[in-house]
Formats: C-alpha cells, structure tokens, sequence
C-alpha cells in the first residue's frame, strides 16, 4: 500500500507542525521522483512534447499544497507537481496526462503540465502566463456567493509571469473583490533564459504587493520550515477574511525551462549562491537536525517513492492511447449546436 | 406599449436574473449606473450584488466569469464595446472557448458585445468580431437583428452550458422596436426567412438586415422578388436553411458588416458552393465593408459599410448574370 | 494675431517661474473655452460621436504641455486639450477632428480624442486604455538607438486606465530599458461611473511606483503652481537620465463622462471636497495673489481665447468634408499589395 | 552544404540587420539565448544592442515596436508562439493596423509568429491564426512554404512599410531543407505553382504544401496530374493565380490546417466562385483541421490535421464528381 501511504487522503490530518514538516518533505521527495521519472521518459524517447520540472521549488509547491484543503480551489502552474500531489492529485494524473493516455483526466487531448480536475478543485492551467488568476478570483467568487465563506484560492506565477497584463488586471481585481486569493510567486531568477534584471526594476517584487493594498510576505524558497510557515499563515489570513496575500519566494530552478533545455545560461555565481540550494537536501538537513527523520527512514521514503512512481508509469504503459475514430470531436457541450459542414 | 431592441436585452437580463440565481452579470459601468448604453438600467437595484461594475480589465473580467462558471454559476459579461474584447480575447478563445474539450466542463458564459458601426464612433468603436470568435473552436456566436431575437436568444445563450458572444448590434438599440415581447422563439442554430421572394436570395444577419429588407423594397418595383435569410447565429450557422432558399431562388448574394477577407459572407458562399453548386444559376457574390479600419466621418461612414441602396445595386448584377 | 499669441511657437521660452505661470495658465484658459465650444457644438447637432473634455484636469495637462519641448513625444489622453495646446497642437486640429474636416490631421477618418501628427511627436491615441505607453516606450528607445540623448516622452492615463494590463506591461517596460517615460495619472475619482472604491484596493495608486522601481510623485491637480512643480521636476528627471516617473494627481473630473453624461453619479461630498476645486478658479486665484495679472487682465486673457476658438470653429465650418468618392480606401501604405476583390 | 527553413529565418535577420541599422529584434529570449526555437542564434552577439530580451508582456513588446516604428526603426518581433499573440493581437490590429489608415504615418513592423501544429504541442502551442489577422485591416500576412520563401519573404517583409504578420511553421523548422539561399524571389503578394498539374487544383500554404505535394504524388500512379499552389502570402491573396489554375483544371480543392470556420479556404472559394465559376467544372471543395482545439497526443493530432492521404481522399472526390 505505498501508493496509499503517499496519496493526502491516507496522511494524518496535520495535527501538529512536525507531522506537517514530515508529510509536506514527503511530496517534496515525491514530486523530485515523479519530475526525474517523466525527465528520464523524456530523454528515452517516450514523452510527446515537452517535460517542465519543479527540481529546486519543491519546497514552495509543496507548503502551498499542504496548506490547502479540500474545497479550496488550486491552480498549479508549470512547477507545481508537489503542490499538485500535496493538494491531491494522485500520481496517476501526472503520468497518465504526459503520456497522453485516454484514461488521464485530459484523455490524450491535453498534455503535461496542462492537467487538471475542476470538480476536485484543480484548475487545468492554459500556457498563456497569468491568465489563470482571474478564473480563480471568478471561482471564488462563486463559493462566496453560494455562501461557502472560508474556501481559499490558490495559484502559483514566476517571475516572468509577474509581467504580464493579466497578473496585473486579475490581482487589482482579487483585491477590490477582497477574495481570499492565495498568489504564490516563485522568483527563480530567470524566465526561461532570461534573467531577473531584464524582466523587472523594482528591488523586490513584494514591492508591488503595497500597489494592489494586498498582503505580501517574502520568503526563503529553498527553505521548507520558512515555507511552510509563510504558506500556512498566508491561507490562514485569506481564509479569515483579510484578502488576497502576495507571497514571493527566491530560488532557483535547478533544472532547464524545459528538460529540452541545458540552461547554460544560468551563471555559476547564482548556482553557488543562497538561492542555489537545494530545497531537499536544506529540508532533509533540517529534518535530521530536529530528529524530524534518521538517515535510513529517509532512504526508505525515497525507496517508497520511487516504487510508486513505478508502478504508476508501469500501469500507464499499459493503458490505451487515444483512438482519433473513437474521439468525439466537439468543442461544445451541445451537440445540437456544433458547426457541421460537409468535409467534417 | 412599444419595446426597442436595447430594451429587450434589458428585460432578458431581467428575467435570467430573477430565474436563475446561478445568473450575474460583471461589466465596467454595469452596476447603478446601468451600464454605458442602459441596458442594465436598473438591475444593480432590482438584483443587489448580482450586477457587478469590473475594473476597466477585460482580461480579468472574462477570465473571472469562466472561474465562476467552472463553480456553476452562470455569467453575462457586458463589453463596453466589442472593440475592447481585443484585451479579453486570450480569455475567451483560450480559456472559455477550450475548458469545455479539455476538460468535459461546462462553461456557460455569456460575453454581450455591442457591436457595429454607428455615425460617428470611428475605427474603435464600431467593429464587428463575429467573424473572429466564430473562426475559434469552442463558441457559439450569435447576432440578433430584431428585438424578438436580441431578447429570446439571449434568454437561451443564458441558459446554454456553453460560452456563447452576444453579438448585438449598436445601430439597432434606440430604433429598432417591437410591439411586445416574443413568447416563443427559433432556436440559437436556426436561420429564418425575413423575407420570402423567388428570384435571388441575400444572406445576411445583425444590422445588415434591414439594409437587405431596405434592398429588396427598393428591388420590388423593379419586378424582382427578393428573399431575405436572417442567419440569426453565425456559429452554427444553419447552412440548410440557406441552401434550402438557393434551391428555390438560384442566385445568391451575402452580406455583411465587417471586413471583406474572410468572415460569414465567405464561409456562406463557401458551404453553399461546395454543397449545393448545383443549386446556383449564377456566381455567388458578396457585399461587406471596406478593407479599412471604420470611419470617424458619417459621410465616410456610410460609403464604409453596404447600405440599401449599395445592396440593391449589388443585387442587381447577380439578378442580371 | 491673436492665435499667434496662444500658439506655442510664439510665447516666450519660460525663463522663469512667472512666464511659466501665465504661460501655463493661458493654455488652461485656451483650453477651457475649446472644450466648452466643442460641447456647445455637441449640444447644437453640429458633432457626430462623443465629445470629451478635460474640464477640471487642464492645471495638469497644461503643466505636462509646457513642460515638454520640441522634439519630446506625447501622446495625450482623452482629457488633454490643454496639454496638446500646451505641446503645441494648433487649435485648428483640435476642431476640424471633431468636424471632420478633410484638412485635419485625421482626414475625418478618424474622430474627437483620436488626433495625433506622429512627425510632429504627437501620437494618435486608440481608444484602448494603456495602449499609447509602450508605443510611447519604443519611440523614446527609437530616439536612444538614434543617438538622441535628451528626448522625453509622456503620456497620460486616469485612475481607471490604471488597470488595464497594457498599463502594467508597459510601465515595467520602461522601467526595466530605464527609459525616459513621464506617466501622468489623472485620479479624477471614477473611471466613467466607477468610483475609485471599485477600481483599486491600494490606498494611493503612488504607491505603484514601487512595484516597478520607477519614481513617483503626488501632486493636487487642481493646484497650478504644484501641477507646475510637479511636471517640471518630472520631466527634467527623465530627461536626466533618471528613468521613468510616475505623476498622479488627484482631482475630479468637472463634466460628465462625455458630454451625452450628465455624470449623476458624482457624489454632492466629493464635489465638494478638495478635489472638487475648479483649478482654472484656483489659478486664477494664485495669479492675483502673486501680482502676477489683475481681473481685467484675465477678462481680456479670456475673450482672446474666445475670439481665437471662433475664428478656428468659423474656419473649420467652410472647410469640406470628406468625400468618400475621393477617399482613398487604403490601410496599407504599399498600393501593390493592397488585397482586392470583385466587389470593391 | 544544406540550409534549414530555421536557418533561412535567422540568415534573413542576419541580413536584414547587417544591412539596415533601422531594423532591431525584440521578443522573449530572442538576445544571448537565441530564442525558443534559435531562430535568432548569436545574433545578439552579432549586433550588440540591436537583439533584446523582452518581459513577458506581449501587448508592450508589439506597442514598444509600433512606436520605434513611428520614429523610423524595422523592429522584428518575435512572438514566442503564435498562440500567445492574443495577449498582443489589441496592439497588432488596432494600433499597427490603423497608423497608416489613420495618420498616413506608415508602420513597417514584421511580427514573427511561430504558427503551427507539431506532435505533442497542444491546444496552446500549435494555432494557426493567419485568418485572425488576414480579417482585420492593415496587415499583410504571409505564410512562407519553403526554405526559400522563408528567407526571401522575411528580407522583403522588413523592407515593406506596412505591419507583416509572417506565420512561419513550427514543423518545417528542422526538416525542411535547401541547398542554398535564393538569389532571387518572387515578390509577397503573387502566389506560386508548387507542382503543374492539369486534372485539378489544390490551393494551400505553408506546411500543407508538403501535405498536398504528397497527396499529388499518391494520385499520380491513379492517373490524376494534380496542380498545386502555394498562396505564400494570404493577405493580400493572389486570386490572378489561382483563377488561371482553376481556368486549366476546372477543379478545386482548398487546404488549410486551421480550423474551418471561415479562414483561408473560405476565402479562395468565395473568390473563385464569385469571380470565376463558370471556371469550374465541379463543386469546390475545402479540407481543414478539426473544429476543435489542437490535441495533444500524436494520434489525435495526426486526425485532426489535413495530411497527405486525406487531402488525397478529398481530391479522389473532387476528381470524381
Ligand atoms: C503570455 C505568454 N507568453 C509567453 C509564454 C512562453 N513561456 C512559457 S514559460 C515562459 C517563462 C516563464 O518564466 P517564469 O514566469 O519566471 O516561470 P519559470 O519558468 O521560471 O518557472 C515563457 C516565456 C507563455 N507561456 N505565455
Ligand atoms: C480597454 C478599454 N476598456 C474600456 C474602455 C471604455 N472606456 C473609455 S473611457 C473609460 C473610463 C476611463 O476612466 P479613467 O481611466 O479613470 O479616465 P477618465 O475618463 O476618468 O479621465 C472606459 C471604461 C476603453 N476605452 N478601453
Ligand atoms: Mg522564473
Ligand atoms: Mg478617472
């Protein structure tokens, strides 16, 4: 039962901070082993497109994931598969929408990181950068009228995504709304290959927090006991009603934009900087440091983790690709009012 | 009592809202000021909370009616003008017009477009984007010519599960009136006759119509019977209809607003020529707009878009091949 | 000769405060009276479309006017008659646009705001809000790469332009190519008929500046000598190298929306508050105080106006409209590649 | 030695900038990265300042290069993907597409869009959106098919005064190859005979030239001598080619790879037979993708895209009625 061991429904309800720091460390080693799983699938030839990791912001994704609950809303963006896995989202999704099989929740249709399930709160990111902050406000703002009065919002953004009209339209609007509006940042100094400095002139982009009249908190990215304190009280403080919370986190992404990618780009200055670390082997330190964990109790998480991601991608293997004569073809809820000609 | 065409947007608002509880409008300057052109005069007091004024974001308000219709409520975002949707497209073709395939979730918004030219507006007050949101996947676009169809359809955008752009036509708010309010109505997908005739057939919809019907008077006493189909939604557009009206006329002709390359009157000539070539007795023509952004001035104005007079002359060479 | 006296060429080039003063004063007053006989037009029939005035805005747009110089680029916004005239758009431009005079920069194709001579450094607004500010940003980068050193650009923007995304793209834009932008916000208090309450969250949209590590200033725009100050420092700023400035004034709109709105919305307490100020009265006041023109003065200042906008609308009115079967039907500049078809 | 259809992109900026110190490149990762594609590979290095990174915000990088224009320059944008343009198309189609129309000022801007689908790309990386631009006024857009037209196209689209849109394809990147640059060139605006053929028309562009290039080699051994025509550019729309394609083979079939409504194919066919049907001695007939959006997995995408054998299969029917 590893998978169950794995999956947020089996994990204790996080009754104290330590349960919490060992259940969110424990997405973290699953997101590192699902990412490097899908990397290697890539590199064999067996990935479709492209394969887009979280090595290095696991921590981040992770304290958000494990700070939501059920009924909030969650939009993970590229990053995010231990956010996505602490939020719920079973293994099977991830692997099943890279490999495009018709059983994943995007059936073939849509592919890696665009993966999602509305109804469980999990909103399928489009690629186009900040777009997805407006659903989320818009979601919101549904529970708000449908009298659900402590039901959070979540989405994740970089630093690049931070430059788009779209950021800018749809936090303005979580802030006049007042939504409980969660809006992580993950500043990883560059956006695909460019550098922070060519992307914004502000000293920090907590800055621009003050200029929407949100709360915003800045914090270690590469730390999980720091991230899990500023994720859990920036949920704590939407959901008590104080309006959107800005939180912004350095890191680095240890990885390329995309596993197509070598990132030659990023300069051995910044690798070997604060930012640089690696947020696991910072979390496992800590872990040990605070007897949270022993040396081998950790090789055997790993152990689990990787079996998981085994047998998941084993079982996917398995499962059919999409038939393009079974497809249905329709864009439209309503079948009475899709657009036929004679080539269709 | 007489009900114009604005007015009729206004009470099919009205009744979504107080039908539906799922039903809230979001828009700039909709709210106690009932919107730039009234028509949600009123309904910010009638419906408190559910008529919402947006910050001039028309990324944002789009993407936050696809987020509340994800929760299962059920949007009408006004536009201040189709013109703006240029800043809200990204969410309504890529967003709104996608969820539905990738997701099997509903997504029932409607976007109300006040569209078309008017006398004076110029070239960003004045445009016509069916042509653009129907070539996207994912949406149906409709665009009432008459009060009854601006008010049924919009009951029936409304209450539909997918994202449907409100196509209605500026040039027709204030004039256009009927005696009452429709109890019955064609569906969304379905064309209609406006005007039977039997010598050539003019496919048109919004506004144009009544430059078509204007056309086909001036025709009548010339000996030529005109018939007139109101296509009424462009996607899906009702090709039957339209290939059953060249079955019985021969000859056709398509009209439209907007900007010459592609569009409906292509798509029209298009389905009807690959379908029904045989059906025709003559080329198939088309009358749209001048390939120029719209004109400020109203006598440039007039020249820009087809008009009665510029219809019947078209008509004319296709009555005479 | 009265034009000549209100053209810019003629006026003195500011020498000091006091020339500024009345200088800036005579383009607010100028403009006043345009934009009363534009809606007096409106009200008789005589304008098709809308008719926009900068009525209670004219301090600051007049101050941004004289504050620029020949070779500068501005693209003013809907209510900135005074800082065109200021800039030097002759009166003549302003009233054949909104008749449609064939002779006006816009040919009658284009209407009211919507005029512009890109040679002469002033850009064309389109209606969308933000839209001038990045091609106000890759002019000001275009006269860099050209060796022009000393070149600013401003633009103008309300408080509910604010939240257009193209406002935010743009502003970190020029932030981040450090260019030397000046963005004057007018907070007039409601965007149309949207109260500030339902436009921003943040206690002052100065506090923005931040966010994109750009300067900023507030400013009482119904005060002249601090509208004076305030566009002065700014504009010299930039053109020091320093970078884009961010002005926002605060005061009331003194007019409906255009002129079809009889603007009932605007609260009795906020027209009577401080930004409810008429800044031409305010002005008028300061002028006085410092012995810098007496009553008659300003009476003659006044028909001056008077006589140079209806000696301007007299011509305008003989001139020809345009005639669409002269009209050249081409939005491309190359004649060959102009896409025909049987029915045009 | 062979060049790409990538490398004649980059060759053709190379150019463009070594010869014209007006022109600069401006897009996401376009400097010292090269771009996501490497269309501007060492370029930045090439011609220091002259090649810059860009934030991500689309509508700036579009409005910075309008302005830049206004004061003299030929910015090259690059668009990442096409498919994000929407969040650029305001400042393409109403700033860049009404400067000249408005002012006279003329706006010689190239906006580089990486169209297209290719296996594994999905709904947000693959779209097709000549026909969005082709509708709004003021735009030339161009569809290059060859390494050739690649190259040749792009110098000239910078050399033009008027905005560009050039819809370069994904999939010809790295495939499509030449053995060397062209010394010579059609200009924008005439289309191309791709193959001779007298039993019928095929008119396409871009990748599906290839597509329909191999659907003409399937019908060969059946008996049939397919003409193809590359449009190369769609707006404006060398209809003059076509008509006298069609006036040899009397039949048509119009290929497009994006979706149905309206777009290219429509456009062809109203031409044709408005202005030529006596020309044909069948019904014209169209091929596009599916009407829905790009799908992710290699066998959806396969379906949901005109290819050789089923462009073949719709000829077959073409030829057969
Ligand atoms: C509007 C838009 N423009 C361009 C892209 C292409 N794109 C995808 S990811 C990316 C870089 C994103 O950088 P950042 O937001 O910092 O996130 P990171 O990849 O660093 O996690 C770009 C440019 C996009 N997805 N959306
Ligand atoms: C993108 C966009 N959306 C909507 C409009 C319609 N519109 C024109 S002016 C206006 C209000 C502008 O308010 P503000 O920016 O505060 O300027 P003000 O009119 O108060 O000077 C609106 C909504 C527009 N021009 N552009
Ligand atoms: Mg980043
Ligand atoms: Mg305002």
């Amino acid at each position: 039962m590893v998978q169950a061991t794995l999956s947020r429904e089996a994990a204790p309800s996080p009754a104290s901070n330590v349960d919490t720091t060992v259940e969110t460390f424990r997405f973290m080693l699953l997101a590192r082993v699902l990412d490097e799983k899908m990397a290697n699938l890539y590199r064999a030839g067996k990935i479709h497109g492209g394969v887009f990791l979280g090595r290095g912001q696991e921590a981040l994704s992770a304290s958000l994931g494990v700070s939501l609950r059920k009924g909030d809303v969650f939009a993970p963006l590229v990053r995010d598969t231990a956010g996505r896995l602490a939020f719920g989202e079973p293994i099977l999704d991830c692997v099943r929408t890279y490999l495009g099989s018709v059983l994943g929740p995007m059936r073939g249709r849509d592919g890696n990181v665009h993966r999602g399930r509305p109804s469980a709160g999990i909103l399928p990111m489009i690629s186009h950068l900040g777009a997805m902050i407006s659903v989320v406000n818009g979601a919101l703002f549904a529970k708000r009228a449908a009298g659900v009065q402590d039901a959070v919002g979540a989405t994740c953004l970089g630093d690049g995504g931070m430059s788009t009209g779209a950021f800018h339209e749809a936090l303005n609007q979580a802030a006049v709304e007042r939504l409980p509006l969660v809006l992580v940042v993950a500043n990883n100094q560059y956006a695909y290959s460019t550098p922070n400095r060519h992307q914004f002139a502000c000293t920090s982009l907590l800055d621009r927090a003050r200029g929407y009249g949100v709360a915003g908190q800045a914090v270690d990215g590469t730390d999980l006991t720091a991230c899990l304190n500023a994720l859990r009280s920036a949920v704590v403080a939407a959901r008590a009603g104080q309006g959107p919370q800005l939180v912004v986190a350095s890191l680095l992404r240890l990885c390329g934009h995309g596993e197509h990618d070598d990132a030659s780009y990023i300069t051995p200055e910044i690798k070997k900087s604060a930012v640089g670390r690696d947020c696991i082997a910072v979390a496992e330190a800590q872990l040990l440091q605070a007897d949270l964990a022993t040396r081998p109790a950790l090789a055997g998480l790993r152990a689990e983790c990787v079996a998981a991601v085994e047998q998941a991608v084993a079982t996917v293997q398995r499962e059919p690709a999409p038939d393009p004569f079974a497809e249905q073809w329709q864009a439209l809820s309503a079948a009475h009012l899709l657009d036929t000609t004679q080539e269709s | 009592m007489s009900i114009t065409y604005l007015e009729a947007i206004r009470e099919a608002q009205a009744r979504a809202l107080a039908e539906d509880p799922r039903v809230f409008i979001y828009g700039e300057d909709v709210g106690q000021f009932g919107g730039a052109f009234k028509a949600t005069k009123n309904l910010a007091a009638e419906f408190p909370g559910r008529v919402k004024d947006a910050p001039i974001s028309e990324d944002a308000i789009v993407g936050f009616a696809v987020g509340a219709a994800i929760e299962g409520m059920r949007p009408i975002v006004e536009m201040q003008f189709a013109d703006f949707s240029t800043v809200a497209i990204n969410q309504i073709v890529n967003q709104a017009g996608t969820l539905f395939w990738r997701t099997q979730t509903p997504c029932p918004i409607v976007v109300r477009m006040p569209c078309g030219g008017t006398s004076g507006s110029g070239p960003f007050h004045s445009q016509n984007m069916e042509a653009i949101y129907s070539h996207y996947p994912g949406l149906v676009v409709v665009t009432p010519a008459t009060v009854e169809d601006a008010y049924s359809m919009l009951i029936e955008a409304v209450a539909l599960n997918d994202p449907v752009i409100f196509c209605e036509h500026k040039l027709l708010y204030y004039h256009l009136k009927a005696e009452k309010l429709p109890t019955e109505a064609l569906p969304i997908g379905k064309a209609r006759i406006a005007r039977e005739g039997r010598d050539m057939t003019i496919v048109t919809y919004s506004a144009m119509i009544h430059e078509a019907l204007a056309a086909a008077d001036e025709l009548e006493p010339e000996g030529w019977r005109v018939e007139v189909v109101d296509l009424r939604s462009v996607k899906p557009l009702d090709t039957d209809t339209v290939m059953a009206s060249v079955a019985r006329t021969g000859r056709l002709l398509c009209v439209g607003e907007s900007w010459p390359w592609g569009g409906v009157t292509a798509e029209v000539i298009a389905r009807v020529t690959s379908e029904g070539f045989a059906l025709l007795d003559a080329p198939p023509q088309r009358l749209n707009s001048k390939d120029t952004p719209v004109p400020y001035h109203p006598s440039l104005w007039a020249a820009h878009r087809p008009t009665g007079h510029s219809i019947a002359a078209a008509a004319r060479r296709v009555l005479r091949q």
